[in-house]
C-alpha cells in the first residue's frame, strides 16, 4: 500500500522535477517545482515521516515558492517560452549529471538492494520535536542564528544606497 | 667522532659575528637616507672589520676534524678527535625538534674567515668604487646579512639552523643583482637573478625533504649526535635522504647540469655580488657535502659518490670547454666556476682523506682566486662599461698593465699553477681520485681522475685565451681610452689580501691542512 | 726604477746561485724536509737536497743565468722590471728543481717554470707569433704535466712517499713502478720537447733570444733531462720505460735534426737542434748504465754552454740586424758585410757552431764522444738498445753536422755562385725588400752583450777537457768522418747556391698540421657543443620550466571566463573524477 | 535536555559574539542620529571587546577538554555535538584573531562609506559565530548548519556595498557555496544511512566494520562531504569563484573571506579528518592529498601572471590553501594550525597593505606599488615582510617554518610524491611573490606611491608586522596553538 | 518498501538537480534546480530514518533541519540575485562576467 502511494509520488516528483528543469517558460518552471516539492511531501507522507511532510508543504510550498514567484516578478521575468534559458553546455551538463546518476545509482543498488523498511509510524510531530530540543539542541540554536544572520543580510543587500533613489 | 669543547668565549664571539651583521644591517636602514648612502660603505667596513677580527679569534690550532664512517669502518684509523667549540645549544621549536645549535671546528672557521674576509674586502672596495645606480646604504646593508646567514651556515650544528641560514642568503642576492647588476641589461638581470633564486630555492627545498627523511630516520636534526652515531644502510630511505640532499646542494655548487644559473648570475651581478656569490655562497654547497652528507649518511654516500664524482668530473670538462667558447668576460670566469666547483665535488666524491682535504682547500683558494679575478674583472667591466670581450678589444698590457698583469697572476693562479693556492686543492683532489675510499669503484676513478687531468689542460687553454685575448696584442689597434685609469690605491688595497694569500696558501699549504688534522 | 732593482736583483741571484754551488761543492749528500702535511698515510710537503747532480746543474744554472741577465742588460730596454724579474723567477723554479728533495717541490718548480717561459715567450705579446708560440708552449707542457703530476702519485702512493731520497725501486711493486716511471716519461717529453710533444719548442722562438738561451740551455727543456738522471735507479729499474726512452730519443734525434736541416730561421734551426741533442742526451740516458748517465750530463752541460752561446749570439744578430731569418740576414751577408760588421759575434758563434756539430776539439765533441762510447759499450754487452743508440746518435750526428756548416755558410758567407743573390730564400718571404739595407750602422753589439759571448765560448770549448780526456780513439775517429760527411753535402750545397728543402722536411713532417686537426679544431667543436648544450639543452630545459609555467599561468586566466556555471561545471566533474580516481587508486 | 555549566562553558564564545552581534546591530539601528564617526567607533571597539573578549576566554581555558550537549551512546563513548579542547582552542584562537583583525582593518576611513556599518558588524559577528561553532562541533548536523552560517553572512557582506561588481561576485559565491551545501548534505544523508548517526565519533567507529559495498558509499559519502569543505575553502577544482568573489568585493570583506572564512573552512575540514571521517590510511586522505596537490600547482602557477595585487593573492590564497591541504591530509592538526596562524596573520597584513593602495589606487594593477621602497619605506616593508613569508623563505620564518612542519608531516606519512610537489611548488610560490617584491624595488615611478596612510591602517599594519616578526623569532608559538 | 526506491527517487532528483544548476541559464532557475537538490537530501535522510528507526528520529530532524537551512538560503540568495538584477538588468548567471581574468584590457571599476 505505501509502496504504490510512493511509487506513484515518485513518478509524480520525477516528470515534474524533468519539467522544473526543462521547461522554457520560468514561470511553468516555478509551478512545476511546486507539484515536485508536493509530491516529495507525498513521498514523505509514504515514508510515515507525517511531520516532515507537513513541514515540506508549508514551508516549501507555502513560503518558499512563493518568494520565487515574487523573486521572478521583480526580476521581470517574461512569461513567455524562452529559447535560450538552457545555455548551450546543456548536453555536456547532461552527460556530467548522468554519469552522476548512473554512479551514484549503481552504488546504492549495490548497497542497499536487499534492504527494506518497515512500515512503522515513527514520524510524528512529537518525536521530531523531542528529538530536536533534546539531542539536537546545538544545531537548532545554531539555524536560527542562521536565519537570523540571513534575515539581516536579505534586508541589508535589499535596502537602496543611501543617496540612490 | 665529534666532541664538543665548553669555550664561553669561543661562544661568546661566535654569537657576536652572527648578531652583528644583522643588527648593523638593522641599523643601517634605521639611518637618514643621506646620512646612510654617505657613511653606509665606510660602516660596512668598520663592522665587517669587526667580523674578520672576531672569525680569527675563532681560529685557534686546536680544533680538528669531524670523523666520517663509512661501511661502518672509520675511513682513517688512528686518527684524532678533535672537538667542536664555540657551541651554543638552545631549544628552539621544541615541537620540531629543532634546535638552535651554532659551534665550529676547523672545516668551518676557514670558510668563516673567508667570508668574513670577502665581505670586508667588498666593503672596503665599494669605499671609493660603487655601482652606478648608488643606493649604498641598502647594498652594505645586503651584503652585511648575507655575511651573517653564511657564517650562520658555516656554523649550524643543526639541520634546519642549516637550512634556514643556506635561505636567509637567497633573497639578499636576488636583490643585489636585480637592483645592482648590469645597468645594460635590466630584463637579463632580472632573468639571471630569478633564475639563481628559483633554483636555488628548489633545490634546498629537496634538501629539506631530505633532512626530514634522516629526521624520520635518526629521530634528530642535530649534526652532532648524527655524525656519532650517523644513519647508516645505504639502500631505501638513506639512499632517498641522500638522493634529496646531494642534489639540492648540487644546485648550489654548481654541479652539472644543475649550474645553468650560475653564469647568468655571476655575468650580470655587480662586481661585490659577484665576488660574494663565486667566491662565498657557492661554497655552502660543498660545505654542505662535506659537514653533512658524508658524515650523516655514510653508507648512502658511498652509494651515491660515484656518481656525484661522474658530474663532477662532466663539470670540470663541460665547464672548461664553455669557457673556451666565451666572449664575456665575466661570464667566462662564472663558467670557471662550475669547472673548479666540480674538482671539489670530485673530491668529495672520493671519500679519502686527501679527496676531502683537496676539497676543502680548493673551496678556499677559490674563494679567494675567484674573488680576485670577478674583482679584476669588474675593474675592467667598470672601465670599459663593457664585459664583452671583443669591445673590451685587446692589448690590456699596454693601456692597463697593472690590471693586466694582475689579471694574469689570478689566471695562472686559478688554472691551478703549482707554487699558488689553486693548485694544492686540485692536486688533492686528483690524489684522492687515484687513491679514493676503498668502498668505492677504483677504476672508474682512475677515469675521473684522468678526465679531470685534461680538465685541467683545458682550464689552462681557456684562461690562456682570456689573456690572450684581453690582455695582449697589438695597442696600436687598440688604443688607450681616455679615462681609462690603472690600478687605483683602494683597488691595490682591496686586492693585496687576496694576492698574499694566493701566495702564502700556494708555498704554505700547511697553513690550512694543518688545521684539518692528521686524517 | 722598478726596472733597476729588479735588473740587480736578476744578476745578483743569478750570482749568488753559482755562489751557493761553489759553496756546496764537496759536501756530502744531505736532505732536509719542512712544512710537512699528513695527508692520510701519506705526506705533502718540501724537502730539498744537496749533492753532486744539485751542485752540477745548480752551477751550470748560475752562469748561464748570469750570461743571460748581463747579455739583456744590453739586450732589452723595454718592459724591463717584468722581464727580469721573469728570467729570475725562472731561473729560481730551475734552482728549485735541482734542489727538490720532495717531488711537489720539484713539481711547483717544473710548472712555474712553464708558466714563466709563457710569459717570457709572449714578452713581446704585441706579435701574433709571440702569443701563439707562448699558449701551445704552455699547454703542450702542461697537458704533459698531468701526466708527470699522475706519475708523482703512482710513484709517491706506491712508495708510501713523496720523497725523491726515499723512493726506493726495490720497494715498489715492478708495475706500478713501470706505470709511475713512464707517466713521468710523459712530463719530461713534454718539458724537453721530445717526439711527440715536440712542436712547442720551435713555435717559442718569438721570444727574447736569452729568454730562448736560458730555456734551451739550461733550464726548461735541461730539466727532463735532469729529473731522469735524478730518478736514474727508479727509471733504471723499469726496463719497459728506458726501452720506451731509447725509442723516443732516437726518433727525436733524428726528427727534430732533419727538421733543422730544413729550417730557414737561425733561431729556429738552434730550436732544433735542442730538440735533438736533448734526444741524445735522453738516449744516453736510456741505456741505463752508469757511463750513459755520465755521458748524458757532460753532455748537458757542454750543451749548456755551446747553446747558450748560439742562442745568445742568434740574438746579436736579431738585435744588430733586427731579424734572424735567413733571407735577411742573406741580404747583408751577399754584399759580405755582417762577418765585417760582427766580428766578435762571428767568431763565438762559429765556436758555438763548432761545438754544436762536435768538431773535434770543441766541447761538443767530447760530448757526444762519450755518449757513442757508452752506447758503444752497451751493445757490446749485447743490448739491442745500445745498437738502436749507438747508430741513432752517428747518423744525428752527421745531420748536426750537416746543418751547422748550413747555417754557417749562409749566415756569413757570400756565395760565389749566386753572385750576391740571397739564395734560395726569397720564396720564404715574397714581401721581403729584396733592396740593399743600410749596412753602414751596422755594428757589433754592446760589451755587456758580448762579454758572455766570450764566456760561454771559452766554455764551449773548454769544458771539453774537464772530464779528463780518456777517448775510444774508434768511436771518435768515426765520429769525425760522420761529421766530414755531414759537413761536405753541406759545403757542396751552398757552393752551388742550391738549398733543396723537401716539403716534408719544411713543413717539419706536417705534425703540427695534424695536431691542429686531431685536437685544437676538435675541442673547438666541443667547446661550442658544450656553449651551444648548455644554451639550447640545459638552459632550454631551465628556459622550458619557465615558459610552460607563464603558459600554465595563462591558461588557467583563460579558464577563469567570470562565467559561474563554467566553475561550477569543473567542480562537479571535478568530484566525478575524484570518485573515479580514488576508486581506480583503491581497487 | 538541560544545558549543564559546562555546556555553557563551551559554547560562551559564540553565544556572547552572537549577543555581540545583535547588541552591535540594535545600537546601529537605534542610534541612527549621531555621526557617522562616533558610531562607526562604538560599533568597531565594540565588536572589538566582544573578540577580544572570546580570546581571553579561549586563553583562560586553552588546555581545558570541556564535551558539551553530550548524551550517552547506544556503545563507546558519550556522544557530544560540541568539544572544546585544546585544538578547538587554537582554531578558535586563529578565528578570532582573524576576526579581531578584519574588524581593525573596517575602522573608520577605512571601510568603505557606503557599506553600512551595523550590519557589516553584525554580519561580521554572526559569521564568527558560525566559525568557532564549527571548529568545535562534532556532529554533522552542527557541522553543516555552522557552516552555513559562516557562509550567508559572508555572501551578503561581498554584496553589502550593493554595486554591480559586488552583487556578481556574491552571486558566483553564493550559488557555488549552495551547490556545495547540497553536495555536502548528500553526502551526510549517506553517511548517516551507512552508519546511522550523525555523530563523528559513532561514525568513525562504525565506518570500520563496514562490508564492501557499504564501504564504497561510506566513501561516495565522505568524498561528497570533503568537496562540499572544498568548494568553502576553494580547492582546485572547486575555486572557480573565489578570484572573481575577491576581486568584486571590497577589500576588507576580501580580507575577511580570506581570513576567517577560509579558516573556519579548514578548521572543519580538519574536525572531519581527524576526528575519524577519514581514518589514518583511508581513501579519503589519499582524495585530500590530491587535492593538496593540484590546489597548490594551480593555484601558484595562475597567480604567477596576474596584475592586480588582489587577484595575485587570491590565487596565492588557492596555493596557500593546497600547503593547508597537505598536512591535513595526514592529520597533523599541529602542522595545520600553526600554518593557518601564520597565514591569517600576514594575509591581513598583506590585504590591509593593499587596501592603503587600493583606497588611492583604485585600479589595483602592481604597477602601482612601483617604487613605494622609497616612497613608502614603512608600508613597503612591512609588505615585503608579509609576502615574504607568504612564501616561506628568511627572513620570513613563521612562514618557513609552518612549510617546515607541513613538510615534516606529509614525510612522516610517507607520502613522498605530494612532498616533492611541495617542494616545487615552494619555487613558483616564490616566483609569484619576488614578481611584487620586484616591483616595490624598481626605481620610482613617475608618480611613485605616496600618501597620508590613514592611522588605524598604520596601527594595524604595523601590529600585523609586529606579531609577524615576533612568530617569525620564536616560530614555537606558532606550535604551541594546538597542543 | 524496499529501501533503494527512496534512495534511487533521491539519485534520480539530485542529478536532475545538478543537470538544472549547470544548464539553466536565469539565477532563480539554478535557485530552484537547487531546491530539487536539497529535496533529494531529505528524501534520503527521511528514508534512511524510516529504515534505521533508531528512536531518535536523527534523519527527519535534520530533514527539518535542511528545510529551514533552505528556507535562509532562497532568502538571501533571491535577494543577492535581485541585486544582481538592479546592477545588471538581467539575471542570466553566465552573462555577468564583469570579473573575468581582464586579459589585455583594463577592468572599469564602477
Amino acid at each position: 500500500m505505501t509502496t504504490a502511494l510512493f511509487a506513484v509520488a515518485a513518478v509524480v516528483a520525477v516528470v515534474s522535477a524533468v519539467l522544473v528543469v526543462t521547461s522554457r517558460r520560468i514561470v511553468h518552471a516555478a509551478l512545476w517545482l511546486v507539484v515536485t516539492l508536493g509530491a516529495v511531501a507525498g513521498c514523505f507522507g509514504a515514508l510515515h515521516a507525517e511531520f516532515v511532510a507537513l513541514v515540506q508543504i508549508l514551508v516549501y510550498v507555502g513560503a518558499i515558492v512563493v518568494l520565487v514567484l515574487f523573486a521572478l516578478m521583480l526580476t521581470k521575468a517574461p512569461t513567455n517560452p524562452l529559447p535560450t534559458l538552457t545555455t548551450a553546455r546543456s548536453p555536456f551538463a547532461a552527460a556530467v549529471a548522468g554519469v552522476l546518476a548512473l554512479l551514484l545509482g549503481t552504488g546504492v543498488v549495490i548497497a542497499f538492494g536487499k534492504e527494506k523498511i518497515k512500515p512503522v509510524p515513527a514520524g510524528d510531530a512529537e518525536t521530531v520535536g523531542t528529538a530536536i530540543f533534546k539531542t539536537w539542541v546545538l544545531p537548532f540554536e545554531v539555524l536560527s542564528v542562521l536565519l537570523l544572520a540571513a534575515l539581516i543580510g536579505a534586508i541589508a543587500l535589499s535596502q537602496r544606497k543611501s543617496g540612490e533613489s | 667522532m665529534i666532541t664538543v669543547a665548553n669555550d664561553d668565549f669561543a661562544a661568546g664571539v661566535l654569537l657576536a659575528i652572527l648578531a652583528l651583521p644583522v643588527l648593523a644591517a638593522l641599523a643601517l636602514w634605521a639611518l637618514p637616507v643621506q646620512l646612510g648612502e654617505r657613511l653606509a660603505a665606510l660602516y660596512g667596513a668598520v663592522v665587517s672589520g669587526l667580523v674578520l677580527v672576531g672569525s680569527l679569534l675563532l681560529w685557534t690550532p686546536a680544533n680538528g676534524w669531524i670523523a666520517y664512517v663509512s661501511g661502518g669502518e672509520t675511513l682513517a684509523p688512528g686518527e684524532q678527535v678533535k672537538p667542536l667549540h664555540g657551541v651554543t645549544d638552545v631549544p628552539w621549536i621544541p615541537s620540531l625538534g629543532v634546535r638552535f645549535h651554532v659551534g665550529v671546528d676547523s672545516i668551518s672557521v676557514p670558510l668563516i674567515v673567508l667570508t668574513a674576509l670577502l665581505t670586508f674586502l667588498c666593503c672596503v672596495y665599494s669605499l671609493k668604487i660603487t655601482p652606478r645606480i648608488g643606493r649604498m646604504r641598502s647594498l652594505v646593508a645586503l651584503l652585511l646579512v648575507i655575511e651573517a646567514g653564511v657564517i650562520g651556515a658555516f656554523s649550524a650544528m643543526d639541520l634546519v639552523l642549516f637550512f634556514v641560514c643556506f635561505e636567509i642568503v637567497l633573497i639578499p642576492m636576488w636583490l643585489i643583482i636585480d637592483i645592482w647588476g648590469d645597468d645594460h641589461d635590466a630584463p637579463g638581470r632580472k632573468r639571471a637573478a630569478t633564475t639563481f633564486v628559483l633554483m636555488t630555492v628548489f633545490g634546498s627545498a629537496l634538501m629539506l625533504l631530505g633532512f626530514l627523511l634522516v629526521f624520520r630516520q635518526a629521530g634528530t636534526f642535530d649534526l652532532v649526535q648524527l655524525t656519532n652515531s650517523p644513519v647508516l644502510d645505504g639502500h631505501g630511505v638513506p639512499l632517498a635522504a641522500a638522493l634529496l640532499i646531494a642534489v639540492g646542494l648540487a644546485v648550489k655548487v654548481p654541479l652539472w647540469p644543475l649550474h645553468i644559473w650560475l653564469p647568468d648570475a655571476h655575468a650580470k651581478a655587480p662586481t661585490v655580488g659577484s665576488v660574494i656569490l663565486a667566491g662565498v655562497l657557492l661554497k655552502l654547497g660543498t660545505y654542505g657535502l662535506i659537514r653533512i652528507l658524508v658524515p650523516v649518511l655514510p653508507d648512502a654516500t658511498v652509494t651515491i659518490a660515484p656518481y656525484l664524482g661522474g658530474f663532477s668530473t662532466v663539470a670540470i670538462i663541460a665547464g672548461s670547454l664553455a669557457c673556451l667558447g666565451q666572449t664575456d668576460v665575466k661570464r667566462l670566469i662564472a663558467y670557471s666556476s662550475v669547472g673548479h666547483m666540480g674538482f671539489i665535488g670530485l673530491g668529495i666524491a672520493t671519500l679519502s682523506p686527501a679527496g676531502m682535504k683537496g676539497a676543502l682547500f680548493a673551496n678556499i683558494a677559490h674563494g679567494i682566486i675567484t674573488g680576485l679575478l670577478f674583482f679584476l674583472a669588474g675593474a675592467i667591466k667598470d672601465r670599459h662599461d663593457t664585459s664583452d670581450l671583443a669591445t673590451i678589444g685587446r692589448a690590456l698590457y699596454a693601456r692597463l698593465p697593472r690590471i693586466a698583469a694582475l689579471l694574469t697572476f689570478a689566471c695562472l693562479a686559478s688554472l691551478g699553477l703549482p707554487g699558488l693556492a689553486g693548485f694544492w686543492g686540485e692536486m688533492l683532489v686528483l690524489l684522492g681520485a687515484y687513491d679514493p675510499a676503498d668502498s668505492l669503484p677504483r677504476a672508474t676513478y682512475l677515469v675521473f681522475m684522468v678526465l679531470a687531468g685534461l680538465g685541467t689542460v683545458l682550464t689552462a687553454a681557456y684562461f690562456l685565451r682570456l689573456v690572450r685575448k684581453l690582455c695582449q696584442g697589438d695597442p696600436a689597434e687598440h688604443p688607450a681610452g681616455a679615462f681609462a685609469v690603472d690600478l687605483s690605491r683602494i683597488e691595490l688595497i682591496t686586492w693585496t689580501p687576496l694576492i698574499t694569500l694566493t701566495v702564502l696558501l700556494g708555498v704554505w699549504p700547511g697553513l690550512l691542512l694543518h688545521q684539518w688534522g692528521s686524517l | 726604477m722598478i726596472a733597476t732593482v729588479w735588473r740587480v736583483a736578476g744578476v745578483g741571484f743569478s750570482l749568488l746561485l753559482v755562489l751557493i754551488a761553489a759553496l756546496l761543492y764537496g759536501d756530502s749528500a744531505s736532505q732536509h724536509a719542512f712544512l710537512n702535511s699528513q695527508i692520510g698515510e701519506v705526506t705533502i710537503g718540501f724537502a730539498v737536497r744537496t749533492d753532486d747532480l744539485t751542485v752540477l746543474l745548480l752551477a751550470v744554472v748560475g752562469v748561464v743565468a748570469t750570461c743571460v741577465q748581463i747579455y739583456s742588460l744590453g739586450y732589452l730596454h723595454e718592459r724591463a722590471a717584468s722581464y727580469h724579474a721573469l728570467v729570475t723567477l725562472f731561473t729560481a723554479a730551475m734552482a728549485a728543481v735541482v734542489v727538490a728533495d720532495s717531488l711537489f717541490l720539484l713539481l711547483i718548480g717544473w710548472e712555474v717554470m712553464g708558466a714563466c717561459s709563457y710569459l717570457l715567450i709572449s714578452h713581446y705579446w704585441e706579435r701574433r707569433e709571440a702569443r701563439s708560440g707562448a699558449v701551445k708552449a704552455f699547454l703542450m707542457t702542461r697537458l704533459a704535466d698531468v701526466g708527470f703530476l699522475f706519475g708523482i702519485f703512482v710513484l709517491g702512493v706506491g712508495a708510501g712517499t713523496f720523497r725523491i731520497s726515499a723512493l726506493d725501486p726495490a720497494q715498489i711493486d715492478p708495475g706500478v713502478l713501470t706505470t709511475g716511471t713512464l707517466l713521468l716519461l710523459v712530463g719530461v717529453v713534454g718539458k724537453s720537447a721530445q717526439v711527440p710533444l715536440q712542436t712547442w719548442l720551435p713555435d717559442a722562438m718569438p721570444g727574447p733570444s736569452p729568454v730562448s738561451a736560458l730555456i734551451h740551455a739550461a733550464t726548461m727543456v735541461a730539466a727532463g733531462v735532469f729529473l731522469i738522471a735524478r730518478l736514474y735507479d727508479v727509471f733504471a729499474a723499469s726496463a719497459t720505460t728506458m726501452t720506451v726512452l731509447a725509442i723516443v730519443a732516437c726518433v727525436t734525434m733524428l726528427y727534430a735534426a732533419l727538421c733543422a736541416a730544413a729550417a730557414v730561421e737561425v733561431k729556429r734551426v738552434l730550436a732544433w737542434s735542442t730538440v735533438s741533442q736533448l734526444a741524445i742526451m735522453f738516449a744516453a740516458l736510456s741505456l741505463g748504465t752508469h757511463e750513459g748517465r755520465h755521458a748524458a750530463l757532460f753532455h748537458l752541460v757542454t750543451h749548456a754552454a755551446f747553446k747558450g752561446l748560439l742562442f745568445l749570439c742568434a740574438g746579436v744578430l736579431l738585435h744588430q740586424v733586427g731579424s734572424a731569418a735567413f733571407v735577411v740576414l742573406r741580404r747583408y751577408t751577399r754584399r759580405g758585410r755582417l762577418r765585417k760588421a760582427l766580428p766578435v759575434t762571428f767568431v763565438t758563434m762559429t765556436i758555438g757552431l763548432a761545438a754544436l756539430a762536435g768538431v773535434p776539439g770543441f766541447a761538443g765533441f767530447f760530448s757526444k764522444d762519450s755518449v757513442l762510447e757508452a752506447a758503444w759499450e752497451h751493445a757490446h754487452g749485447g743490448s739491442v738498445v745500445g745498437w738502436f743508440v749507438l747508430v741513432s746518435v752517428g747518423l744525428t750526428a752527421g745531420l748536426t753536422a750537416f746543418y751547422c756548416m748550413r747555417l754557417w755558410l749562409w749566415v756569413f758567407f757570400r756565395t760565389p755562385a749566386l753572385a750576391g743573390a740571397v739564395g734560395a730564400f726569397e720564396a720564404d718571404d715574397p714581401m721581403a725588400d729584396l733592396e740593399d739595407p743600410d749596412t753602414s750602422k751596422l755594428k757589433d753589439a754592446s760589451w755587456l752583450m758580448l762579454a758572455p759571448l766570450v764566456l760561454l765560448a771559452l766554455g764551449a770549448i773548454a769544458l771539453g777537457y774537464v772530464d779528463g780526456l780518456h777517448l775510444n780513439w774508434v768511436v771518435a775517429l768515426a765520429s769525425t768522418v760522420v761529421v766530414i760527411f755531414g759537413v761536405l753535402p753541406a759545403y757542396s750545397l751552398w757552393s752551388r747556391g742550391a738549398d733543396p728543402r723537401p716539403v716534408l722536411l719544411e713543413r717539419e713532417f706536417g705534425v703540427d698540421r695534424a695536431y691542429h686537426a686531431l685536437f685544437v679544431v676538435p675541442v673547438r667543436w666541443l667547446s661550442k657543443l658544450s656553449v651551444l648544450g648548455d644554451r639550447d639543452v640545459v638552459g632550454a630545459y631551465v628556459r622550458a620550466v619557465g615558459r610552460s609555467g607563464a603558459l600554465a599561468s595563462q591558461g588557467f586566466r583563460l579558464l577563469q571566463t567570470g562565467n559561474v556555471q563554467t566553475y561550477l561545471t569543473a567542480a562537479v566533474v571535478g568530484v566525478v573524477a575524484l570518485a573515479v580516481l580514488a576508486g581506480v587508486i583503491a581497487s | 535536555m538541560t544545558l549543564t555549566w559546562t555546556d555553557w562553558q563551551a559554547i560562551a564564545v559564540p553565544l556572547v559574539l552572537a549577543i555581540g552581534a545583535v547588541a552591535v546591530l540594535l545600537i546601529d539601528a537605534f542610534w541612527r542620529s549621531s555621526p557617522a564617526q562616533l558610531r562607526h567607533t562604538v560599533v568597531t571597539l565594540l565588536t572589538g571587546a566582544v573578540i577580544l573578549f572570546g580570546l581571553v576566554f579561549v586563553w583562560a581555558q586553552r588546555d581545558d577538554f570541556k564535551p558539551a550537549f553530550c548524551r550517552p551512546a547506544v556503545e563507546g563513548p558519550a556522544e557530544c555535538s560540541l568539544v572544546f579542547e585544546p585544538l578547538t582552542a587554537g582554531l578558535w584562537g586563529v578565528l578570532l584573531l582573524g576576526g579581531l583583525g578584519v574588524v581593525g582593518l573596517s575602522a573608520y576611513r577605512l571601510l568603505a562609506a557606503d557599506i553600512p556599518v551595523g550590519e557589516y558588524h553584525f554580519l561580521l559577528l554572526s559569521a564568527l559565530v558560525g566559525a568557532t561553532t564549527l571548529a568545535g562541533a562534532r556532529d554533522l548536523a552542527t557541522v553543516v548548519i555552522a557552516l552555513e552560517v559562516v557562509s550567508l553572512p559572508s555572501f551578503a557582506l561581498v554584496a553589502l556595498r550593493r554595486d554591480r561588481r559586488g552583487s556578481e561576485a556574491a552571486m558566483k559565491a553564493f550559488l557555488v557555496s549552495v551547490l556545495s551545501t547540497a553536495v555536502m548534505l548528500f553526502g551526510i544523508s549517506y553517511l548517516y544511512g551507512v552508519t546511522g548517526s550523525l555523530y563523528l565519533t559513532t561514525i568513525a567507529n562504525r565506518l570500520t566494520g563496514l562490508d564492501p559495498s557499504m564501504q564504497r558509499v561510506a566513501f561516495a559519502a565522505g568524498l561528497f562531504v570533503i568537496v562540499g569543505f572544498a568548494f568553502k575553502i576553494a580547492a582546485v577544482p572547486f575555486h572557480g569563484w573565489l578570484p572573481d568573489t575577491y576581486a568584486g568585493a571590497p577589500v576588507e570583506v576580501t580580507a575577511f573571506l580570506a581570513v576567517v572564512s577560509k579558516s573556519a573552512g579548514v578548521a572543519g575540514l580538519l574536525v572531519l579528518v581527524i576526528t575519524g571521517l577519514a581514518p589514518d590510511g583511508s581513501d579519503l586522505r589519499l582524495v585530500v592529498a590530491i587535492l593538496a596537490a593540484v590546489t597548490m600547482t594551480v593555484g601558484n602557477l595562475a597567480a604567477l601572471r596576474q596584475r592586480e595585487a588582489v587577484r595575485l593573492l587570491a590565487w596565492s590564497s588557492i596555493g596557500q590553501v593546497g600547503f593547508l591541504l597537505a598536512p591535513l591530509a595526514v592529520g597533523d592538526a599541529q602542522a595545520v594550525v600553526g600554518y593557518l596562524a601564520a597565514y591569517v596573520v600576514v594575509t591581513l597584513g598583506a590585504f590591509g597593505a593593499v587596501a592603503v593602495v587600493q583606497r588611492h589606487r583604485p585600479s589595483g594593477l602592481l604597477a602601482d606599488y612601483r617604487g613605494m621602497v622609497r616612497s613608502e619605506p614603512g608600508l613597503a616593508v612591512a609588505l615585503i615582510f608579509f609576502l615574504v613569508v607568504l612564501a616561506g623563505l628568511p627572513p620570513g620564518l613563521a612562514g618557513l617554518f609552518t612549510k617546515f612542519a607541513a613538510f615534516q608531516a606529509v614525510i612522516d606519512a610517507h607520502l613522498g610524491w605530494l612532498a616533492i610537489v611541495m617542494a616545487l611548488n615552494v619555487m613558483i610560490g616564490l616566483a609569484v611573490y619576488l614578481r611584487w617584491i620586484a616591483e616595490l624595488f624598481r626605481l620610482p615611478a613617475d608618480d611613485p606611491f605616496a600618501v597620508d596612510i590613514e592611522t588605524p591602517a598604520v596601527a594595524m599594519i604595523s601590529l600585523f608586522a609586529a606579531a609577524a616578526v615576533v612568530v617569525s623569532i620564536l616560530p614555537s608559538t606558532l606550535f604551541a596553538l594546538a597542543t | 518498501m524496499p529501501l533503494v526506491l527512496p534512495l534511487l527517487l533521491a539519485v534520480v532528483l539530485f542529478c536532475l538537480g545538478v543537470y538544472g544548476v549547470l544548464a539553466r541559464r536565469n539565477a532563480v532557475t539554478i535557485l530552484m534546480s537547487l531546491e530539487l537538490m536539497l529535496n533529494a537530501v531529505n528524501l534520503n535522510l527521511i528514508a534512511f530514518d524510516a529504515w534505521r528507526l533508531d528512536g531518535l528520529a536523527t534523519g527527519q530532524t535534520l530533514a527539518v533541519f535542511v528545510i529551514t537551512l533552505a528556507a535562509a538560503e532562497i532568502g538571501l540568495g533571491l535577494a543577492i540575485v535581485l541585486l544582481l538584477f538592479r546592477g545588471h538588468g538581467h539575471v542570466d548567471a553566465d552573462a555577468a562576467r564583469d570579473l573575468a581574468e581582464a586579459d589585455e584590457r583594463e577592468e572599469s571599476p564602477t
